[in-house]
């Protein structure tokens, strides 16, 4: 492709312009045999944002391929869509799925953690599904001693209310844990459950030559192009100046867009709509149409802006919020205008799908190609199927080395720990220990009844429960992980996560029937955290088989970490289990509070003399490093299996999963509910 | 010493989303008056402080805007100080 | 017997508003567009909670210049009922239909929980059917404080024309219980004409029995006899 | 037509309580900032509108500020136009 042109973007571009976009030589090399030619600087930044770890999960996406992905009740593969989908009976569908916002939480919290919440969301809306429950999962600090991780605490808490009560769906469950080695790099991880009509949901295709593509919702500004204008030729200070340095959340623009794209949902006019989320409407235009196996002509000066003078990588890479891709059938414009028109968003076409067929001299992918035009001149064009994950992306094999505190871990012997003089000092401590007192603070700064749909608000159950109204059912929701535990052992620690996930379900009286996950993960080249990494999706896939819950899709999030001069630290390995159950009976719902006086007690599966990785090991004795607690696979599948039998027949009045805390927490947080006590005689 | 009073805005940098702005230009139609655009909303803050001249005051508001008053990723801030009589 | 359910762009409570009417015999509920003039001959008419136009700027500011509202002031004065939920009060008092405003809550953050309210008139439609002292109903807002200058607040109390005030369990009013720092507690107001009301607390979440709380049903009991006369 | 730049000041009653500027008073001395006393806090909005002149151009900012961007309940608010070159 000859040009004649001065505009460096689509100038030749080099090894080394590469390398600044955090491409490898190697990489570079693959690109130029894609392409037949020395790629431009357009190229390059877009083969640079879907070939980062974010969009093409190369480090990852080998081990995840593990895990069990298919099962009766799912009707979309993981990967598949944007988000997991699970029949739950009656012809309706769930689509679920979780997903990280640590990176930006830990610079500005408010608009890092909202941000979070609208992308969440739109990944369930995108497929025509209504979110009727949300969930977060929160990782922080220890807030008694940092003014740090108060700051974060109270800007991510507000930022997640702020967005999520404007938006209109009830958070319905979550958790909040406090370490150490969170402190520099808070978790933010935010969950999001909707219901579709099996025959209503959209597809994240594309197809049908002369189809017209259309960008809605928010105009694009230069959010979330950092990387890529590091690495631009024309650099300057005022270029860097005019870059935001955090995107803001627009909830009430999110509310519109969700609206509309239901109300598109309804009607049969479009082809294939997915949001914008990492790399905008590169990624969307490609995954969409490798999906699709047809091309697509973009036009990025059509492309509605909120700052003027916008380079096509700027547009191509911008990452502004509250946007959405929509493939819409030929002739069938008016219509879809007409819905944008009506809640008062852009809607404006930018492009048409065009056939399938192999570039030239190239290692032709199969697939259509992508032609981005600026003021009718081609900046950039690639074959679609070489930027997608399973597609063109590189997929890499990481070294894994066992840590040393791994055997060290062994040594720990619970025997030799001094038994406290004063117990119930120690039991009063450990109520008041963050990491088990009430989060009333936080959850009550959320709105957790709106939609009038959550069972839990006057009776506590150990997971959310959403009454699905016209049908009689409901859905059990959960979010859980305990990093301590991953940490100290990685595959025991995961398996502990999913059983835990589906124990609250199974005492709420629900049938789990699909995990979403979020890994959250220190540097994926130290060989020790990917032991770490490779060693929990082996634990969480064993535990899924055992428990027949498929993992139908979520995020993977590398570098949670604390750089120090001399070192990198990174912290506790945290897969956050998102899991969703289902009750056919709403009736048959279970709380987790004692009813009335005269009740017995009952604690279920095997107790064993076992301190380890406990609150009360680490926050009383100072103890960090000892081994995961027990734990049997086998055993705990056959419990599950016997609760939601009790539960079934109606002898139970109330169930609770025995964690943080052990039987004593327990035990308090079934009195709590209803103001009752308990007499627990032990045969010491 | 003497007593100062402060005037303090705080805005959102030019180059960030103002959803607040943009919702209430988008309002100005429904009052009548489309001629009005580009609102944008930030805060305004005053306060009164002791201080034994107005370099010391003026020093002392930056340093408030600077610790508490102004996120300075999000926002940009600018001040007046008086002498109060 | 009409009623209907006005939606702006950013309300979020709205289909509950209707879930909850029709199951109370109010139906078929009118969902009424902000764009349009026309209120389709409801004779009640409710505004519901939410986050209309983002709550930007303050709660209730900008809905309160959509064409429908025009409609809703002209129904009121000609004396129709009209009943605005959280949202829903906070455009009615930025319209002028009802007496004040609704500030940021004192504690300077969202409250989403519980809260405990006493009727304080028996003479309105929307509490004549209420039988108990004590009522539970959530509140879900961050901007809920009622203010009201002396002179508003001394023509509210002559006018008898305070509907709720938050209180404890036992239905005794003070700091404790309120739970946004309200003016003199309330949490509800009504119009000199007895036909606007106002309050922040949600009737519409605590009228299903399968959710636990059903304490809001009298209130809509009452409104739709006065409705039906 | 002319373009004019409006700069608006919304502040709280000066007899209302201001939760928001006693919170941020009461965090002045933990910054070490004890002089700075009796913060208050309100809106500063600013925008643009074409007026045949500065006389017109006031009246519409007025009219703004009554009918939307100040609550007359709850606030006060004063402006200043400039025209924009």
């Amino acid at each position: 492709m000859a040009t004649t042109t001065i505009d460096p973007d689509t100038a030749p571009a080099g090894v080394e312009t590469a390398r600044k976009l955090g491409l490898l030589p190697e990489e570079f090399e693959r690109i130029q045999v894609i392409l037949g030619r020395t790629p431009n600087f357009n190229e390059l930044s877009i083969y640079s944002a879907m070939w980062s770890e974010h969009c093409s999960y190369k480090n990852s996406i080998r081990l995840l391929k593990t895990l069990p992905r298919t099962g009766p009740k799912l009707l979309a593969e993981a990967g598949q869509e944007n988000a997991g989908l699970v029949d739950i009976g009656d012809g309706w569908a769930c689509a679920f799925k979780i997903e990280s916002h640590n990176h930006p939480s830990a610079i500005e919290p408010y608009q890092g953690a909202a941000t979070g919440v609208g992308g969440i969301n739109r990944d369930i809306f995108t497929m025509g599904a209504r979110p009727i429950a949300q969930l977060n999962s929160l990782r922080f600090g220890d807030i008694a001693t940092e003014a740090r991780s108060r700051w974060h605490m109270r800007g991510v808490v507000k930022g997640i209310g702020d967005y999520g009560n404007a938006f209109g769906v009830p958070v319905l469950g979550g958790e909040v844990y406090f370490d150490p080695c969170y402190t520099t790099n808070p978790l933010v991880n935010a969950m999001s459950v909707g219901i579709v009509r099996t025959d209503r949901v959209i597809s994240a295709t594309s197809h049908g030559a002369g189809n017209p593509v259309f960008i809605v919702g928010s105009a694009t500004g230069k959010d979330g192009i950092h990387g890529a204008s590091f690495a631009s030729k024309d650099i300057t200070e005022s270029s860097m100046e005019d870059l935001p340095a955090v995107q803001v959340g627009d909830p009430f623009m999110e509310k519109l867009l969700l609206e509309a794209s239901l109300e598109l949902a309804g009607t049969d006019a479009i082809i294939g709509m997915q949001d914008m989320g990492a790399a905008g409407i590169t990624c969307s235009t490609s995954e969409m149409s490798a999906k699709g196996g047809t091309g697509m002509d973009i036009h990025l000066d059509r492309v509605p802006t909120r700052q003027d003078g916008m380079r096509a990588w700027e547009i191509l890479l911008s990452e502004s919020q509250e946007r959405m891709l929509v493939v819409v059938k030929k002739g069938r414009e008016a219509e879809v205008k007409a819905i944008f028109d009506k809640w008062d968003l852009n809607c404006v076409e930018i492009g048409t799908v065009t056939e399938a067929a192999p570039m030239p001299g190239a290692s032709a992918g199969k697939g259509g190609m992508l032609r981005y035009f600026m003021h009718g001149r081609v900046v950039a064009t690639m074959p679609a199927e070489s930027l997608v994950l399973g597609g063109g992306a590189p997929v890499y094999e990481r070294a894994v080395k066992e840590p040393a505190y791994f055997a060290e871990n062994r040594r720990f012997n619970g025997a030799e720990v001094p038994e406290p003089d004063d117990l119930r000092a120690v039991a009063y401590d450990l109520l008041a220990s963050p990491n088990i007192a009430s989060k009333r603070w936080v959850y009550e700064q959320y709105d957790t009844m709106v939609r009038t749909n959550n069972m839990s608000t006057n009776a506590p159950s150990d997971a959310g429960l959403v009454l699905l109204r016209d049908t009689g059912r409901a859905l059990a929701v959960t979010v859980d992980c305990n990093g301590r535990y991953v940490h100290a052992d990685p595959r025991k620690g995961t398996m502990i996560a999913v059983c835990e996930a589906a124990r609250n379900i199974a005492c709420s009286g629900g049938d789990p029937c699909g995990v979403t996950n979020c890994l959250n993960f220190g540097n994926p080249y130290d060989p020790e955290v990917y032991w770490q990494f490779s060693e929990a999706i082996a634990g969480m896939g064993e535990a899924c088989r055992a428990l027949g819950t498929p993992v139908t899709g979520g995020n993977v999030s590398f570098y949670n970490q604390t750089v120090n001069a001399d070192s990198t630290v990174p912290v506790f390995p945290t897969p956050t289990i998102g899991m969703v159950g289902v009750l056919n009976d709403a009736g048959k719902r279970m709380g987790l509070g004692f009813r009335s006086k005269g009740e017995l007690i009952y604690l279920l599966g095997r107790s064993t003399d076992d301190i380890a990785c406990s609150e009360y090991l680490v926050r009383h004795h100072g103890i960090r490093r000892s081994p995961a607690p027990y734990f049997d696979l086998e055993e705990e599948t056959r419990l599950h299996t016997m609760l939601l039998m009790l539960i079934r027949s109606g002898v139970l009045s109330a169930a609770h999963d025995v964690s943080d805390g052990g039987l004593w927490v327990t035990l308090v947080e079934m009195g709590l509910v209803n103001g009752l006590g308990f007499d627990i005689v032990t045969d010491s | 010493m003497k007593t100062y009073k402060a005037s303090i805005d705080v805005m959102p940098h030019d180059n960030l989303l103002d959803p607040q702005g943009k919702a209430v230009s988008g309002a100005m139609p429904n009052l009548g008056l489309p001629e009005i655009t580009g609102v944008r909303i930030g805060k305004h803050i005053t306060l009164r402080l002791e201080a034994k001249d107005r370099k010391t005051a003026e020093a002392k508001v930056d340093e408030a805007c600077r610790k508490l008053l102004a996120n300075l990723i999000m926002e940009k801030y600018s001040f007046s100080v008086e002498e109060q009589a | 017997m009409k009623c209907g359910v006005v939606i702006f762009p950013g309300s979020n409570c709205d289909e509950d508003m209707v879930q909850v009417l029709e199951a109370q015999g109010g139906g078929p509920v009118e969902r009424l567009w902000h764009k349009e003039h026309d209120l389709r001959g409801c004779d009640l008419v409710v505004l519901p909670g939410g986050f209309s136009y983002g709550d930007y700027l303050r709660s209730g500011a900008i809905a309160r210049f959509s064409p429908i509202l025009q409609e809703v002031a002209a129904h009121a004065e000609r004396g129709g009922l009209v009943l605005g939920v959280c949202n829903g009060f906070q455009v009615l008092c930025e319209a002028g239909l009802l007496p004040g405003a609704l500030l940021h809550n004192g504690g300077q953050r969202f409250i989403c929980r519980n809260v405990h309210i006493t009727p304080a008139t028996k003479r309105t439609a929307l509490t004549s059917a209420i039988a108990r002292k004590v009522l539970t109903i959530p509140i879900a807002h961050g901007e809920g404080r009622y203010h009201i200058d002396a002179a508003g607040l001394k023509r509210l109390k002559d006018g008898d024309q305070v509907l709720f005030r938050y209180c404890d369990a036992e239905g005794n009013v003070h700091e404790e219980a309120n739970p946004n720092g309200s003016m003199d507690h309330i949490a509800g107001v009504c119009n000199e004409g007895r036909n606007v009301f106002g309050m922040m607390p949600h009737p519409e979440r605590a009228a299903d029995a399968l959710l636990g709380n059903t304490d809001g049903m009298a209130l809509f009991t009452g409104l739709l006899k006065a409705v039906a006369v």
